[in-house]
């Protein structure tokens, strides 16, 4: 196995694409060291992209949001800014391992391991993030909901890389949440989880995007949940309509994290609890 | 296996070695730099024994590859006390019968010092999700959290009297 | 108080204060050793090939292309271990254990080693051995393994306790019957009935440090070995054993030690890494990898039990039978056995009857973890007298205290209980702020009690005192848990010298006599007991050597405050000696002065213990959070009562680990799916309260201290009180451990269908 | 004296639970077992545990067993 750390993106793309063996993008490192561990991959070669100063920022403004990919998760809860203009996205990032695994693992590389559980996932989604991606032949920007295929599945060509996610800017009165249900307060994976994204005037949902994560093999947008919120101010039957629209819009699989019937049942719970909260933070009262 | 030749700094000393590219920095303390004061429990992150700052950050040393690590500041436990003074840490752990087995201690002490670091005043609670991601399979955490809340107030009074 | 105190006014200067213990230094540094932080001169690495699969027959091994492999020094299969065991049973399961015998009986089987250079060449090896297997059905299901139907694990296993013995093979290893009276006619007198029947899962001792060793063995038959162990004069017979080597002759080194609780009592691949030590004449390291301890060590037994308790309407039991249902893992265990006689042991009960059945199963083999089988008996036990209470609608604890065993009771497994703490820590449970505080909403209180036996055991201590008065004390129990600051604090109060004048050392095998495991909370206890007739043995010599040095008869010398005075009028004008000032002129008065013990230390004592917790359920989610836990347990006396203390909230936690999250899961594949910490949830930092603790001292009569084990017994009640607790939060009565989300949330749904 | 027997080890005195047996020590009196039930010596080497009057002794065969003292012969336990 070889290690490159490329100062720039180009001799990044240049070395994931010169490689005729198997090649892996480093960022955080915290499932692909895993995965080398247990014997999972076998890397030819691994390309560090720490060291190019452009994907270590993170520029935050209401005008819009950049990642950088080799962004620490723990960066994102250190922004006040960030905190308070995408508080969802932010709680999604750092409900990612320990404080230990925040020191290291990176949003991007959240997206790319393209896990059905992944944290930030679901939270992106909600919060209509777009990918940055970068390779031999140029730049292109995506929708995150286009990144992951299924599990361990990306839309990425193997000399592409994402070099950072791109948040829209934030008008009127808006806010996000994430949660997800875990059988352990902290060092856990999402057994289920909603991130919910609201817009209000004067208390009434204006536009919301509802997913879920962790119940299907990737994270799910459901437009009619967010239909059943847009025009109401979170009344209980709104709300009703919103979980029956979680329920019905989940197609998980029985595992050792949880079964069929729970992770559809607690879907719903997560979507209410996370909207309430997306809806508190966003000026509304009930 | 391609051998990297790296240069850091290790409690604030130069060392330079060399190491096959996907050995994990865990790997690189413990057998070419002989600090065996971190431990390895899982290997995958899921138990902090292993934790260590890198350039500051806390960071499990078995999710860092020795590689990486070209340039950067490495912190473990081995570097906790300065000329023959304990740590307040350490002192509170011990006076306060916070370890029993001790394998989990070393990364609780490297973790416990980053939180106060960050937070010289953190509540119970938050004191209990900052050290989440260390297991300890022996004491319930109660004098651990105890440890660290006394560590707390003695370095918040020293502060104030070095003042 | 109706309890002994003889033992409690011993005027105490050093036992039971807060001592800093004397390795804590070398722990929070980072200096101290563990199984894996040694290493020697030209050490290989060694590295274990494991079956993927829960049952087959191993028809081909293949090692030839992983023997040419330039790096690799040795590689082993069950070849290399001829069968020393001379029809010995146990030994021969042991050995098979540590490395399979033409079967592989569980996923996580050893079937070869390998012993190279460095850890990629040893990698690189065990995937060139290439092993053929032929599936055999498997079974990993308690229940589903005893039905006629099921895979036999073993051909030669005839259930043992049944008369007359049985011809055909079966996976029941052993039926095992305690108890006394006629509980027929007992259920006959009783007013009502409760019967019930649980199941618990499999769980993992979980200590953090994996299991390591480093292994020297020449062709000459002698060697060393350095390793994580509770027990290294165990590990060295049981080595020496297999291995056919003169016990003398390998010299066993326990590490500093990272957990243990039962599941470092037994060797695993320690004979291994002697042997690949052995074929390439050089040292071995071998070190497990954390999905190697899960899938091929430790655990515990999951079980199925079934509990009827009937009761008069004053309350007092007439009649309880309890079936346990244990698998053992692949090797016969005796674990149902210590069920069926633990089950009942918190009672007094005139017509009572408990039957254990050890099952083999395609799983690990099943080792000891902390007061081994007690917590699934008492979870069953102790959710049916709950229930019994609310359905006669008497207080939960009021109807423990009405039926506890006391001083006199005979025991459900036989014997007639000496002075008990059963009732004391009833007694101070129901007088407990704890159990005043409010319950909210979603909320639940649960309480529960616990046994263990405890057990002393063979011990062997040396105390040697330097010429400037300092002393080494050595002994041979592994120190898990801070034994060494106990032990100091015991030799201190006998010489009458300060704490810091004692350091404590764990011999290896080759400089004491054997000693027992540190196992059945026997360390402080046993190796007390030996520290404090060592140091007995010490102040004869020392007060021989005042004699001497006064000249006058030893009768005149008495031993006081840690200097020996002269007693008698006549010797009025002799100053006392302090131990300082006879260990500076011990090289001239005869030369060094020393104490030593030998004893099989009886009499642990029984011990018990009594929980309450308060929880709270999220009845959306089935997510119970512990609110508030309290423990009480008797100590006989606490020696240090800080790592008291840390006995008990340690072992509490395992339980509430267990209670609410820990299990294996197995596959319909018969493989184990969460082999690591992320999906195998032990309890974190933020998933708990402080966990109060209230010690009694009900002193032991059979130790000079009044010293009872204090290791296991906490993790007896939580499973039990927690399933009280949570049950009494959400109104349906949960039998299923771990009650992890997905089933609470179940039992409710099912309980309001 | 009489000796009560346990679990298993009923079976080795052919079922009974209780059984007529000599001797003033542990150690003599488990060789009367054995001379009677020569199956208790495969449990004896396993290890048995005798309780007297309540308290547990694993090894030590030298313990004075007293007249009329309760006697009960266990498997020996383990501990974690």
């Amino acid at each position: 196995m070889r290690f490159e750390s490329p100062t720039t993106t180009k001799a990044a793309a240049t070395l994931l694409g010169s490689e005729s063996g198997v090649a892996h993008v480093l960022a955080g490192g915290t499932d692909l060291l895993v995965r080398m561990k247990m014997g999972a991959i076998e890397p030819d070669l691994i390309v560090d992209i720490k060291r190019i100063e452009s994907l270590r920022t993170l520029k935050v403004a209401a005008a819009g949001v950049q990642i950088g990919a080799a962004v620490p998760a723990v960066r994102l809860g250190e922004s006040d800014k960030l905190r308070s203009l995408w508080p969802g996205v932010v709680e999604a990032a750092n409900l990612i391992g320990s404080d230990q695994i925040q020191g290291r693992c990176t949003v991007v590389g959240n997206l790319c391991n393209a896990s059905p559980a992944a944290d930030s996932v679901p939270a992106l989604i909600a919060a209509g993030a777009k990918a940055l991606i970068v390779g031999p032949k140029g730049k292109r920007r995506v929708a995150v909901e286009k990144v992951v295929l299924g599990p361990g599945r990306t839309s990425l060509a193997r000399d592409e890389f994402i070099e950072a996610v791109v948040l829209p800017a934030r008008t009127g009165k808006s806010a996000d949440a994430y949660l997800r249900f875990t059988p352990r307060t902290e060092m856990d994976i999402a057994v289920v989880s909603a991130a919910v994204n609201l817009t209000l005037s004067r208390g009434v949902v204006q536009s919301a995007k509802v997913v879920l994560g962790a119940v299907a093999p990737t994270a799910v947008i459901v437009p009619a949940a967010a239909k059943a919120l847009i025009g109401t101010k979170l009344d209980d039957a709104a709300l009703d309509k919103m979980v029956a629209a979680c329920r019905a819009a989940c197609n998980p699989i029985d595992d050792k994290r949880g079964t069929i019937e729970y992770r559809t049942k607690v879907a719903g719970v997560m979507a209410r609890r996370a909207a309430l909260s997306a809806y508190e933070r966003a000026g509304g009262s009930k | 296996m391609n051998g990297v030749t790296v240069s850091a700094k290790v409690n604030g000393d130069a060392v330079q070695y060399v190491c096959p590219a996907d050995e994990s920095l865990l790997d690189v303390l413990r057998n070419r730099l002989n600090l065996t004061g971190v431990k390895e429990g899982c290997g995958t992150g899921d138990c902090g024994a292993c934790s260590i700052t890198l350039d500051g950050r806390l960071v499990c040393a078995c999710l860092v590859l020795g590689a990486e690590a070209e340039g950067r500041e490495i912190g473990t436990v081995e570097g906790l006390s300065e000329g023959g003074q304990l740590h307040p840490l350490q002192e509170a752990f011990i006076e306060k019968a916070a370890l029993q087995c001790g394998i989990c201690t070393p990364g609780f002490l490297v973790a416990a010092k980053s939180l106060l670091e960050r937070n010289p005043n953190p509540s119970e609670e938050e004191i209990r999700y900052a050290l989440a991601g260390n297991l300890c399979r022996c004491t319930g955490y109660d004098k651990i959290v105890r440890a660290v809340q006394s560590a707390a107030k003695m370095m918040r009074r020293g502060k104030k009297s070095a003042r | 108080m109706p309890y002994e105190t003889d033992f409690t006014n011993q005027g105490f200067t050093k036992v039971g204060t807060r001592v800093n213990r004397p390795d804590g230094v070398d722990k929070v540094t980072g200096r101290a050793k563990y199984g894996a932080d040694a290493n020697a001169a030209g050490q290989l690495v060694g590295r274990v090939l494991r079956s993927p699969h829960a049952h087959a027959l191993i028809t081909k091994i293949d090692t030839s292309k992983a023997e040419k492999l330039p790096g690799v020094k040795a590689v082993l299969t069950s070849k290399d271990f001829p069968d020393l065991t001379g029809g010995n049973r146990g030994l021969m399961d042991i050995l098979e254990n540590c490395m399979a015998r033409g079967r592989a009986l569980y996923d996580g089987h050893a079937v070869a080693a390998v012993a190279a250079i460095d850890a990629d060449t040893a990698d690189k090896a065990l995937k060139l051995i290439k092993v053929t297997y032929k599936l055999l059905p498997h079974v990993t299901d308690v229940d589903e393994a005893m039905k006629p139907s099921a895979p036999i694990i073993h051909d030669w296993v005839r259930t043992a306790g049944v008369t007359p013995a049985p011809t055909a093979a079966s996976n029941v290893a052993q039926r095992s019957e305690f108890g006394h009276g006629d509980v027929e006619a007992g259920f006959e007198q009783a007013d009502v009935i409760i019967e019930k029947s649980f199941k618990t899962e499999q769980t993992h001792q979980g200590y953090i440090e994996p299991h390591a060793c480093l292994a020297t063995l020449g062709p000459d038959g002698s060697g060393e070995l350095w390793v994580t162990t509770q027990g290294h004069f165990t590990f060295r017979n049981v080595c020496a054993s297999l291995l056919g080597l003169d016990v003398a002759k390998l010299k066993v080194t326990s590490s500093e030690i990272g957990g243990g609780f039962g599941g470092k009592t037994h060797v695993w691949t320690e004979p291994v890494a002697l042997q690949l030590s052995r074929k390439a004449n050089r040292p071995v390291k071998l070190v497990m990898s954390r999905d190697e301890v899960f899938r091929a060590t430790g655990p515990t037994s999951s079980t199925s039990v079934d509990v009827k308790i009937g009761a008069k309407r004053n309350g007092k039991i007439t009649a309880a039978t309890a079936e346990l249902r244990y698998q053992s893992g692949a090797f016969p265990g005796m674990w149902a056995m210590f069920g069926a006689m633990t089950s009942f042991a918190c009672y007094d009960l005139k017509n009572v009857k408990s039957v254990g059945f050890d099952v083999l199963v395609n799983r690990p083999k099943v080792a000891a973890y902390r007061a081994p089988s007690a917590p699934m008996a008492a979870f069953a036990v102790e959710s049916v007298v709950d229930m019994l209470a609310a359905e006669l609608g008497m207080d939960a604890v009021d109807f423990r205290i009405k039926n506890a065993a006391k001083k006199g009771t005979k025991a459900s497994y036989g014997p007639v209980y000496g002075p008990i703490g059963i009732g004391p820590t009833l007694d101070a449970v129901k007088n407990h702020p704890h159990m005043k505080r409010k319950l909210g909403k979603n909320q639940g209180r649960g309480v529960a009690c616990g046994f263990w036996f405890n057990f002393g055991g063979q011990t062997c201590t040396d105390l040697n005192i330097g010429v400037d008065g300092s002393v080494n004390l050595t002994v041979g129990t592994v120190d898990v848990g801070g034994s060494r600051a106990s032990l100091a604090l015991i030799a201190a109060e006998e010489l009458g010298i300060d704490y810091d004048q004692v350091r404590v050392t764990i011999g290896d095998t080759n400089s004491l006599g054997h000693n027992d495991t540190t196992e059945g909370s026997r360390g402080t206890f046993s190796s007390g007991m030996a520290t404090i007739f060592a140091a007995r043995n010490a102040v004869e010599v020392l007060r021989q050597r005042a004699a001497a040095t006064w000249d006058i008869p030893v009768e005149q010398v008495v031993w006081e405050a840690g200097e020996a005075r002269a007693k008698g009028k006549q010797n009025n004008n002799l100053p006392p000696l302090s131990l300082k000032e006879i260990a500076a002129k011990s090289p001239r008065t005869g030369g060094p002065i020393a104490g030593h013990n030998e004893v099989v230390a009886d009499g642990a004592g029984v011990s018990f213990a009594s929980h309450m917790c308060d929880v709270e359920v999220d009845p959306e989610t089935g997510a119970t959070k512990i609110l508030r836990y309290t423990v009480v347990q008797d100590a006989g006396k606490a020696i240090h009562p800080d790592y008291v203390e840390g006995q008990f909230q340690g072992g509490a936690v395992q339980g509430i680990g267990w209670a609410l999250n820990e299990e294996y899961i197995y596959g319909d594949d018969g493989r184990l799916q969460n082999a690591g910490f992320l999906d195998y949830r032990i309890p974190v930092c933020s998933d708990l309260p402080f966990i109060d603790t209230q010690i009694l001292e009900i002193p032991n009569p059979n130790h000079p201290y009044g010293v009872r084990g204090v290791g296991e017994t906490s993790i007896v009640p939580p499973l039990a009180a927690i399933g009280n607790a949570v049950s009494n939060a959400v109104g349906v009565r949960m039998t299923h451990v771990p009650m992890s989300p997905p089933r609470i949330l179940k039992a409710i749904e099912d309980g309001q269908a | 004296m009489e000796v009560q027997l346990s679990g298993i080890l009923s079976q080795a005195a052919d079922g009974a639970r209780l059984v007529e047996c000599t001797g003033a020590t542990i150690g003599e009196l488990l060789q009367s077992l054995v001379l009677r039930y020569p199956e208790m010596q495969k449990h004896l080497d396993e290890g048995v545990a005798v309780a007297v009057n309540g308290e547990i002794y694993r090894d030590r065969q030298d313990q004075p067993i007293p007249t009329n003292a309760d006697v009960f012969l266990l498997p020996r336990i383990q501990g974690g």
